[in-house]
């Protein structure tokens, strides 16, 4: 019997290494796997390159983690989240490498890894200095820059209800990165808020079949507003 | 800003976002910036059904949810609350990105540092050295949407001109600018240049050219 | 208000221009806008470029628009389908243009244009006849090939159910080409099953969202297995 | 095949599904092409769970439905009915072959005309100037599963051989295949070539290699 749900979050940590790719889901506080993040700081891998749509806030989750120093470059579009104090503290120093991604750009060269697509031209960023250093290329009369497929070691995913074969499904704005995250990621390790039968959720409702996720568990923790 | 040159009456935000949204025809698929831009969904009447997007995968947002009746899954991009209307829907982050890097959103109304007459927008970074700029959605709406309006004051708190010949900080996209909404005026971007379309009440051609970097062009 | 439903086939199938390229939905019987092109024979639109799965099966549908030498040119990964008799005449006696693109290919084509990517590498296709001509790259140790997006003037889409702002859900295997092609055409025409008042379908179930879609026809015609 | 040179017993299609069906673990997601390998879902016991995919967006397969259960949406890629398995979904043709071509599946094991002892398999067009060859998702199940199994006679119904030192049809993928089942072995492809992991009872490997244009070796 497949069961990906796993009863302790060292069983959902196992084997992270040190130097990883961790996807981390979310936008905002919707959405975000809190638990596992704190999970991660628990379980220690270091030399960490973090992707994740912001870099942290206050003291706590993504924040902590580089606090702690096991951060050593972060990939998003929007460092400037509210409170990003640990964030701009570490960068200041030259403590943290940072690699600025247009949003869209960033879900895509995510999905595109997960899809099989190791490169893609896209108009986003052209004529800007995130074209700087990029292929170039004039297709059908507008011009294009090369971007690369981001690969996740580990997705870090928050969804709605989950079964044991990690089927998903995600609440209102809560899907965001979080399907992206999970088809781009050699490991995709899951919190859920619900866990639900095998044949309970409704295969055309499934939003991530199970084939992207690796490791379920199951964390009920309410409502995002608390974070 | 300078006030001594008339008498004039700067257009207040609300009436910037009013005057905006009014140009806004029903049917259309609209994403709004952070910021000012925001205001505008106000402005538009529910039964005027305008399909407001944001880039967290959400489409078909309506207005802000009274506080007893917020739904905690339920943000737009600048991490505000927002309602559902009848007929929205959720998706994810590459999905949402397709809409707007595909060119199916009708518009998008950004806030910005600067925009030439060119069409070229600044709006996420004020300076080449800018040590952790925040770039956003900005770089994907400004390229991939089919109109770019912007919604900015005139000037510079200290009364610099934001209507520029060259922008002077780091671009968001060049040439992607359709028309730009300020304090004082509605300025289309055509091959001419800045077209000058609506002034504030009680300002002259030649006030508006003074606070203004490039050329301006009367319709 | 809001109003994509037409109420007439000649609603439905008004501008559709000579020269056009229409991507036709469906896989097999399952899926496929019968009643809209049956619409598209009626509306007298010619020289057409048609992408599908498929070649047309017997003497109806796809296969009659070819018959009545409307289509100068198909792009499909499987010209073999069942019966395939009008095509194959056609395509011997040089009345038709074929290009023949590996099935995921033509997916990811379509998507491609849809989401704003004039073109990607892929894996799929190298060492084939299906890569002559076409630029090789490297990229981390394996060798792709570039293809472009395909976009279309024109796609013809079968839902299970839409509502006026043109939000679509699919039934099962039904699903196939259609939603892809939703994003990769100008104009996206859908017969429906069945119309749902604004506000029935779930937010988080809408598979297609409305954003992709100009006109809808409601055509409950029931089973597939008909066709 | 000429039968002069042993008494043997080579493998029915059914055996030759079974065999390959007991190599499949639990847990494994497969799509399984068009024909003889379609056979190998009916050897794998529904309590070992092992995942079925088919192109056109299922995910979760089960056994073909009995007559009066057929639901005439659900089919496969050789359009054939088929069921849903409890925790099974359904996805759009680009996210389908984005689980084959981002390397998602685990297996997939396909027909084919010609496999070369390096990997190279040739499945889709018996001729250069083959008119209009039907491609489908073959090529992309090749160069995109993690394995790729072939199931096939071991040689055309003329005594041609199928494993060949070098594919003369063209090709769907080179140097793609991992394991071939036919009717006379079990053939893995290795650095070194086939290697031979087992054979039909009776058969000898000379008689074997007698049937194979390409070098085998034993395990």
């Amino acid at each position: 019997m497949i069961n990906k749900i796993v009863q302790t979050m060292a069983e959902a940590m196992e084997g992270i290494k040190d130097g990883s790719i961790v996807l981390l889901g979310g936008f905002g506080a919707v959405g975000q796997p809190n638990a596992l993040i704190d999970g991660l700081i628990e379980q220690g891998a270091k030399n960490l390159t973090v992707a994740c749509n912001n870099a942290g806030t206050g003291r706590i989750g993504l924040a902590r983690l580089m606090d702690l120093g096991r951060v050593s470059k972060i990939i998003c579009s929007f460092p400037r989240s509210s409170d990003p104090v640990v964030f701009e503290t570490l960068y200041r120093e030259g403590k943290i490498e940072l690699e600025i991604v247009p949003q869209g750009t960033l879900a895509e060269r995510m999905r595109a890894a997960g899809a099989g697509v190791p490169a893609f031209f896209t108009a986003t960023g052209v004529g800007t200095k995130m074209a700087v250093g990029k292929e170039h290329r004039e297709i059908d009369g507008r011009t294009y820059i090369l971007e690369k497929a981001l690969k996740g070691d580990v997705a870090l995913v928050e969804a709605w209800e989950a079964d044991r074969w990690g089927n998903l499904t995600y609440k209102q704005a809560g899907r965001n990165f979080n399907p992206v995250m999970a088809m781009a990621a050699d490991c995709t390790i899951v919190q859920t808020q619900h866990v639900r039968e095998l044949g309970e959720l409704n295969p055309d409702h499934v939003v991530t079949p199970g084939i992207f996720v690796d490791r379920v568990l199951h964390v009920p923790y309410g409502d995002p507003s608390g974070f | 800003m300078s006030a001594t040159t008339a008498d004039f009456k700067p257009f207040t935000r609300q009436q910037m976002a009013q005057r905006a949204a009014a140009d806004i025809p029903e049917g259309w698929y609209v994403n709004l910036g952070i910021g000012i831009p925001t205001l505008i969904a106000d402005f538009v009447p529910l039964d005027r059904e305008v399909i407001f997007h944001s880039e967290n995968g959400v489409l078909g947002m309506g207005p802000a949810p009274e506080k007893d009746k917020i739904e905690p899954w339920l943000i737009n991009a600048g991490k505000q609350y927002v309602t559902m209307r009848a007929g929205g829907s959720f998706c994810h982050h590459a999905d949402s990105f397709a809409m707007i890097r595909g060119h199916h959103l009708d518009l998008c109304v950004l806030g910005a540092f600067q925009v030439a007459d060119n069409g070229d927008i600044a709006n996420w970074a004020t300076s080449e050295n800018d040590t952790a700029p925040a770039v956003g959605g900005a770089m994907d709406l400004a390229a991939g949407a089919k109109r770019l309006w912007v919604l900015m004051e005139h000037t510079t708190k200290d009364g610099q001109a934001k209507l520029v010949s060259k922008c002077t900080y780091p671009l968001t996209a060049p040439g992607a600018v359709k028309r730009v909404y300020t304090n004082l005026a509605t300025i289309d971007v055509t091959p001419r240049g800045f077209v000058v379309t609506s002034m504030a009440p009680g300002l002259s051609f030649d006030d508006l050219q003074a606070r203004t970097d490039a050329k301006l062009h009367l319709a």
